[in-house]
């Protein structure tokens, strides 16, 4: 390959942020009509670098190259100038608008022959639906452009960025963590479309975590480690042991050491249980199953299968419709969350800056935030700041919080760390259960480690443990038992070491087990 | 639109409007004390419609300003200002006076919206606060000034005030002609109809300039791209910025704009409603603009037709007054200035308990735009 | 930090010399100095309305007296006695407090500043005369009654209207109450629509200018074609709106004539209380140390047709000078208490 | 929401607050009080005023002398309880508005206990107990009005904003209709409209012979460190804090929302109560229609000043009753209107919310204090 071959190119990229130097002289290029991927832990500079590519950060030092020719870019606009689309991990789209009116945001006239420059002009909303489905035929990317984006499923809001970038005539795509939110069928389904983009001309930096779908798909691997390029390799001589290492710099085990369960009698159990959405529309329908003491069962499924609300409604955060929930021999069936909770349950959330913890508050008050009123930290109705503070250090030191101090806000901490926080606070308690939900989402290897330990130490002590995830090798490493949701249906639960990864999928993608 | 939320305000203003008709019905022809009350309701109903816009303005771009009060004073204060200056201090007629005044006064509002911009875009504070701010220092700045200028001896007035340029006139509306004229061929008489129709639809400029905008804002809003890229930089300044829309421009353009806007609220005050300015004269109808804005979902239609509302309330008021010895005893309690005062108020609370739908702001309203 | 240290050695250095170029105030308690002193209701000083009025009593009491003026705006009815105190703790001989509000707080400062001399404007002295307490009342029922005669003599459709601030405070309800008896002195059928504005709570019952506008706009399309406005800048609206609506206006205290120049082509007449000469009377006479205790009666009247009086029938204006002379000489009365029942 | 971002490593509350000032982040709310005094001070010289002078007789005006220092803290009095309730309802995440109207439906209670109570029961009523009904029936009126907003708040979602303002409009029609009516002085020579006084047995007394400040001053005080205790050192106050700060996670943690919500709505009426209770038994022994007008507004900037923390809003109540009390008296030596005072408080308030730009005029180091009150309407 020559360097005319080359798309892109940057050099020496280097930023800075307060503290962090989050890109430290950087090389990297991309072929014309490639996949290339960009490989590296949360943290690592792969975001940032991105975002330089595309101008929403403006880098310190260092050259951006296209097609040989040194340019600027300043505003995602140059980025979009010059052919360059990306697709963010959290989509940026308005939920509120339609497809069309999303795809068309910022490119109003672009369908036009001339475009207009008058912030008065009119949307041309038929023309601009009818080039989207143009457009999405010619890449085989099924798409309603009159649909309102809040209201589609997000793999189908995935390939409305895929579109928004194509529709400005993108010729360098960026997809940051794209697999994240998807099943394994629909992966497959984006690696299609990816290898189709390719074909038609598309070159795509595709930038993950995920050691098996870098291995899959691309063509090119690099791979960065605290702000540097730490070395590349070739997907078809290389391993994901070996990507795992230089991902995190050392040997990890991919593998989460566990003996074979020892489960002791029912812990939850789970009657019929119907939830029902704003709309009022069943999201969990009937579902019945049964979590025993000192054992895992994993549910998996495609996100948005009915997981979040089950959880919720398990935990006291959303009313139950109909069923049964029994937690340690008692009635909790639509109970307020702290009678759940006193019920012995620990709760790992989905989303842990919203719901897990409060942002603004000190790490000491975080660690605290359900058990304040209970003794010692409460005495009547005053607050005991010096228990506090005591179970603040205790935590800290047993779970490895790094943070500079209990009094710092838990928004300075990293995510791993605060994950960190809810787990001491959950885990500090007496419990009989534990529901985790997607409870290493957006860490780094080295907290999915830690994670994954302390869940099976907890299932080896005796306690249930309930985990979600949208992660199947999370589930597949943790479980005893897998139960898949469907369309807020449980359609199988299984025994972990008698399921294929195969068979999951095909579940997780409605097909019925029988 | 929001044809349910829409239906029920038309119903509120029409028992309203009928309560009056049947007190009053016995001494004057319904169709005059109709128009009688359509000219009250307009009249209270303009300046709140241009503070909700102005609101409209501002939130459909992510910045919460409750400084429409202020903004209103203040523009009320320096477009007279200007007006009269214009008129007495340079000598122009009337109408190129207010003018003038009437630019000075969106300036003056889009000042202050700038300043509320600078605060809450560029120096993220608080937007409850540039708001606060906004609004005390336009009290105190009116305040002070219109004492300097027209009190104290010094000044350029000589310590009164100069005979202004009064304000603005009706625009006439032939309506009546075409109606006497079309009944006329009928061989019938309609001309109180016909004066009334065209009473109603004759108006001051501001006035029918505030349905017009109404109009024209939900174009812009909802079928341009400016409106669009406001929308989505109240929805999602993230992924606004990422398609390469400048949120910072678009914020303080639009604040800016809406500045602007309840500038021609105050103009209204005391270039077309009112010949005169007089301290603290908006007396609340900044917020109530802005409980019209919420009320109407933060669509323009909305905030007009509740902005009606509140007009309809006022004349209902008045008119009840007027035909306080024609109220039947058992309706007594609607002769008690204090419990008829009472109605628009109870009404709204009813409306924001979601009785007509739940009222979505735009997601990012309030926030301040980080990267 | 540089400049930080630099704005604060000009701060000190301005505090070393501020004493120096400090506020010099004539002696008043010096028996040769003649001080009087304003104190305000809540509301400002340039009120075009009875605050201005007194204030230019005061004014022609500095010009024609030599004596040394000054007023105090209450920002907050707490501040009366406080405001009253600045005054009298100073040596100011007279203290001129202006509106009804004040009543109970001029009569409380009176026995503590017995040397003072305490002019209460609208402050009726029924509960007992004080030595060193003069309340300045009017027959605001005479000038209404005297307006409201001269709308009825004047109305083409048989309807007049008259909008007041609020009718919780007797001299704006005496205006309005005049009115109504002065319109059926002359024609008992003549309706009169009346209407007090105390609708958005006490704060904006006299400065709602726009509520008073759409008021009298109401009454005109209710055929109302003379409009009286009473009561602050809500009177001062009415008079607006109704002048803009073609109507004839009517103002209230002064002769608005020069105070509302909007109105003033609309403008029949106005029912004045002659604040400013009474409240010189009262200065002059304090001055000649023959001030009266109790309640001075200052003279209520009606204002000259200015531009409209070519409009005004030669025996409409007469009828206007016999009502005038009767009521003065109390043959005729106006039947109106002196607060509401 | 209303916590301030930036906690650093120090404890909070009453000690962070002592260990800020020391650690000198005071000296930016001093800085923007001297600017925006320097520049009211030029606008006053720029209409032919002497600067000086103005501010010499704000000074007398406000602690000048003991009786100056006492109609302060008699200024003050109303504006702590009141900036407390704004500040309280920040905490827990919402807008009170109408500090104004719970403030004068709580002073018609007291009076009406104050007045009515004893000629009711036939006896008259020992101080202890008389004053305490009185007060405390004035609060819990307060409190009442103040969660109705709450209720709907919690319940259906009516954002409390709107809803306080109508009901400040509805309050003041109230008060109009029983001080015009039922309520109204039924001396003959009375004609205006206000509450007969109220008995001896229900006013707070005077500090000092001679002087205005009563004992409301103290309470008021005493009341700002119970604020301060309750918010940090207790449960409920961890509770509410938690709503304010994320409703989420409150809800997660167990914390019943709604019943939060309510009850934070309920204790900031309890205090804009107080204030107005606070004013009938202590300064006026009477409700005087309108004699609270602007107080709970001022209440809204005294809160904001003050960054909703106790110790400032007492600190700014004080520097707004200061600048409120003395500016009669520099109208009275220089004849500068009033109306300066209100730019100078919108100049303060500016300069301390927006503190990059004292930072950036005087080259002050050091990280922006963002305080976060709000998040939009939030539905």
């Amino acid at each position: 390959m020559t360097e005319n071959n080359l798309v892109l190119q940057a050099k020496g990229i280097t930023k800075k942020f307060p503290g962090v130097l989050a890109n430290d002289h950087v090389d990297f290029d991309l072929r014309a009509g490639e996949i290339h991927a960009l490989l590296g832990e949360n943290g690592a500079g792969k975001s940032t670098l991105m975002n330089i590519l595309y101008g929403l950060y403006n880098q310190d030092e260092g050259e951006i190259f296209i097609n040989g020719k040194p340019i600027n870019i300043s505003t995602p606009n140059d980025a979009i100038g010059h052919g360059i689309g990306m697709v963010h991990q959290h989509f940026m789209l308005i939920p509120v608008f339609t497809v069309a009116e999303n795809i068309m945001l910022g490119a109003e006239t672009l369908h036009r022959e001339k475009e207009a420059k008058s912030p008065l002009v009119k949307l041309d909303r038929r023309e601009v639906a009818q080039r989207i489905k143009e457009l999405s035929q010619q890449y085989g990317l099924d798409i309603n452009p009159n649909a309102i984006v809040g209201e589609l499923p997000v793999g189908i809001q995935q390939r409305v960025e895929i579109i928004k970038a194509l529709y400005r005539n993108a010729n360098i795509l960026i997809l940051d963590e794209p697999s994240a939110v998807l099943t394994p069928q629909e992966v497959e389904d984006l690696f299609r479309i990816m290898r189709e983009l390719t074909r038609r001309g598309v070159s795509i930096i595709f930038i993950t975590h995920k050691l098996k779908e870098v291995l899959a798909v691309t063509d090119r691997i690099t791979v960065m480690r605290s702000g540097r390029v730490v070395g590349s390799a070739d997907p078809k001589q290389t391993n994901q042991q070996e990507l795992a290492s230089m991902m995190v710099g050392r040997e990890v085990l991919l593998r989460v050491k566990k003996e074979a369960s020892n489960p002791g009698e029912d812990v939850l159990q789970v009657d019929n249980l119907h939830v029902r959405d704003l709309r009022n529309l069943d999201v969990v329908s009937g579902v019945s199953f049964d979590v025993r003491k000192g054992e895992v069962l994993g549910i998996a499924g495609v996100q948005g299968n009915g997981q979040t609300e089950l959880v919720e409604a398990l935990t006291g955060l959303r009313p139950t419709k109909e069923g049964r929930v029994t937690l340690a021999g008692k009635d909790v069936t639509g109970k307020p969350p702290r009678t759940i909770t006193e019920a012995g349950l620990a709760h790992i959330p989905e989303d842990r800056q919203r719901h897990g913890l409060v942002l603004s508050y000190p790490v000491a008050d975080n660690m605290i935030l359900n058990t304040y009123y209970l003794s010692p930290f409460a005495k009547g109705i005053t607050i005991q700041q010096k228990a506090v503070d005591d179970q603040a250090q205790r935590l800290i030191k047993n779970f490895d919080v790094r943070t500079p101090s209990a009094y710092v806000t838990a928004s300075k901490l990293s995510g791993g760390n605060q994950q960190k926080v809810i787990v001491a606070r959950e885990l500090s308690r007496k419990i009989n259960l534990l529901i985790a939900n997607q409870p290493t989402r957006g860490l780094d290897v080295g907290s999915i480690e830690y994670i994954h330990k302390e869940i099976i130490s907890l299932r080896d002590q005796g306690v249930g443990v309930l985990l979600v995830s949208a992660e199947l090798d999370e589930i597949m490493a943790l479980s005893d038992r897998i139960a898949v949701m469907y369309r807020g249906k449980v359609v199988a639960i299984v025994a972990a070491d008698k399921v294929s990864r195969d068979q999951l999928g095909l579940w997780m993608a409605g097909s019925n087990p029988d | 639109m929001d044809w349910k939320r829409f239906g029920f305000i038309a119903l509120i203003i029409a028992v309203l409007f009928t309560i009056v008709v049947l007190i009053g019905g016995k001494s004057q022809p319904a169709i005059l004390i109709i128009s009688s009350m359509l000219g009250t309701t307009i009249a209270v109903a303009t300046p709140l419609t241009l503070g909700a816009l102005s609101g409209i303005y501002c939130e459909r771009s992510g910045v919460v300003n409750i400084g429409i009060e202020g903004m209103m004073l203040a523009a009320a204060f320096f477009g007279w200002l200007g007006a009269i200056y214009m008129s007495s201090i340079f000598g122009f007629q009337a109408l190129p006076s207010l003018l003038v005044g009437l630019l000075i006064a969106m300036l003056t509002g889009g000042l202050f919206a700038a300043l509320h911009a600078l605060l809450s875009v560029t120096f993220k504070v608080d937007q409850i606060i540039g708001g606060t701010v906004i609004n005390i220092l336009a009290v105190g700045v009116t305040g002070f000034l219109n004492r300097q200028l027209f009190f104290e001896k010094g000044s350029i007035f000589g310590g009164q005030v100069p005979h202004g340029p009064g304000t603005f006139t009706t625009i006439y509306i032939p309506i009546d002609k075409a109606v006497n004229g079309l009944c006329g061929l009928l061989g019938s008489d309609c001309s109180v109809a016909a004066k009334a129709a065209s009473d109603v639809l004759s108006q001051k400029p501001i006035a029918m300039a505030a349905v017009l905008l109404v109009v024209v804002s939900h174009y812009i809003l909802f079928n341009t791209r400016w409106g669009l890229r406001t929308r989505a930089v109240g929805e999602h300044p993230k992924a606004a910025d990422t398609v390469g829309i400048n949120v910072t421009f678009m914020r303080y353009a639009n604040v800016i704009i809406g500045g602007a806007l309840a500038g021609l609220g105050g103009a209204y005050m005391t270039l077309e409603s009112i010949a005169s300015f007089e301290p603290l004269m908006t007396n609340g109808r900044g917020f109530i603009a802005l409980a019209a804005m919420i009320f109407g979902n933060w669509t323009p239609f909305g905030a007009w037709s509740a902005a009606l509302v509140f007009g309809a309330s006022q004349a209902f008021q008045i008119k009840l007054q007027l035909f306080r010895e024609l109220i039947p005893a058992q309706w007594s309690f609607l002769q008690n200035a204090y419990v008829v005062g009472m109605v628009p108020y109870l009404l709204t609370m009813l409306i924001l308990t979601g009785i007509i739908g739940k009222n979505i702001p735009p997601a990012a309203d309030g926030v301040a735009y980080e990267k | 930090m540089k400049k930080l240290y630099l704005v604060l050695t000009v701060l000190v250095l301005a505090a070393l010399v501020l004493p120096a170029c400090g506020p010099t105030t004539p002696d008043c308690t010096k028996e040769e100095v003649f001080c009087v002193g304003l104190v305000t209701d809540v509301g400002k000083i340039d009120d075009k309305s009875f605050n201005q009025s007194a204030w230019e009593g005061v004014k022609q009491a500095e010009s024609e007296l030599g004596a040394i003026v000054q007023y105090i705006e209450t920002t907050d009815a707490k501040d009366y006695a406080k405001n009253i105190a600045t005054f009298a703790d100073e040596g100011y001989d007279v203290i001129v407090t202006v509106g009804f509000n004040l009543g109970v707080d001029t009569r409380a400062a009176a026995p503590t500043y017995p040397n003072v001399k305490f002019i209460g404007i609208d402050q009726d002295q029924f509960e007992g005369t004080i030595d060193n307490v003069s309340g300045l009342v009017f027959p605001e029922d005479q000038a209404g009654f005297l307006v409201g005669a001269l709308a009825a003599m004047m109305t083409e459709t048989g309807k007049v209207g008259g909008v007041f601030g609020t009718d919780a405070v007797p001299p704006v309800w005496r205006f309005g109450e005049g009115y109504r008896a002065g319109a059926a002195y002359i024609d008992p059928a003549v309706e009169v629509f009346v209407v007090y504005h105390s609708d958005v709570g006490f704060d904006k019952t006299f400065t709602d200018p726009e509520w008073g506008a759409a008021t009298a706009k109401s009454m005109i399309d209710q055929g109302a074609d003379v409009i009286f406005g009473g009561g602050g800048k809500t009177g001062n609206g009415a008079v607006e709106g109704a002048a803009q609506a073609g109507a004839y206006a009517i103002g209230v205290d002064s002769d608005q004539y020069y105070t509302l120049p909007n109105a003033a082509p609309r403008l029949l007449s106005s029912a004045m209380k002659l604040i400013t000469p009474g409240v010189f009377d009262l200065i002059k006479l304090a001055k000649d140390g023959s001030f009266p205790a109790g309640n001075f009666y200052g003279d209520a009247g009606y204002a000259p047709y200015h531009d409209l009086d070519s409009m005004v029938p030669a025996e409409v204006k007469a009828k206007m000078e016999e009502i005038a002379a009767a009521l003065l000489d109390g043959s005729l009365k106006t039947n109106v208490p002196p607060v509401k029942p | 929401m209303p916590e301030t971002e930036k906690n650093n490593s120090h404890p909070r509350g009453f000690a962070g607050l002592l260990k800020a000032a020391a650690d000198a982040p005071l000296i930016i709310p001093i800085l923007a009080i001297l600017t925006a005094m320097i520049i009211g001070g030029v606008i006053i010289a720029l209409v032919g005023g002497n600067p000086f002078a103005a501010y010499i007789g704000l000074f007398q005006g406000s602690f000048g002398s003991l009786k100056a220092i006492s109609e302060t803290a008699v200024w003050a009095t109303p504006y702590i309880l009141a900036g407390l309730a704004v500040s309280l309802a920040f905490k827990g995440g919402l807008f009170n508005i109408g500090a104004e109207g719970q403030l004068a439906l709580g002073a018609v209670m007291a009076a009406w206990i104050g007045y009515a109570l004893p000629d009711m029961l036939g006896v008259s009523l020992p101080k202890v107990v008389h004053l305490t009904l009185s007060v405390g029936l004035g609060m819990l009126t307060g409190a009442l009005w103040a969660a109705i907003p709450g209720w709907l708040k919690a319940y259906t979602g009516g954002h409390e904003v709107i809803n306080t303002i109508m009901m400040n409009y509805i309050a003041l029609n109230l008060t109009s209709f029983l001080l015009n009516g039922p309520m109204k002085d039924p001396n003959p020579l009375n004609v205006s409209a206000r509450t007969p006084e109220i008995a001896p047995s229900a006013r707070l007394s005077p500090l000092f012979e001679g002087l205005r400040v009563h004992w409301g001053f103290i309470i008021a005080l005493l009341i700002a460190v119970l604020v301060w205790w309750l918010l940090w050192k207790t449960t409920l106050g961890f509770e509410i804090r938690t709503v304010g700060a994320n409703p989420d996670g409150a809800k997660y943690a167990g914390i019943n929302v709604k019943r939060t919500i309510v009850l934070t709505m309920a204790l900031s009426g309890l205090l804009a109560g107080m204030a107005g209770t606070i004013e009938v038994t202590g300064l006026n022994y009477r409700h005087e229609l309108g004699f609270s007008i602007g107080y709970g507004f001022d209440a809204i900037a005294i809160a904001l000043l003050g960054k909703t923390h106790p110790a400032g809003v007492v600190l700014a109540s004080i520097l707004f009753a200061a600048m409120r009390n003395g500016g009669t008296r520099m109208q009275f030596l220089t004849q500068i209107p009033v109306d300066i005072i209100s730019v100078i408080q919108a100049l303060i308030l500016l300069f301390v919310a927006a503190d990059a730009i004292i930072r950036y005029v005087y080259r002050i180091r050091g990280s922006e204090e963002k305080l976060v009150l709000t998040r939009g309407w939030g539905g």
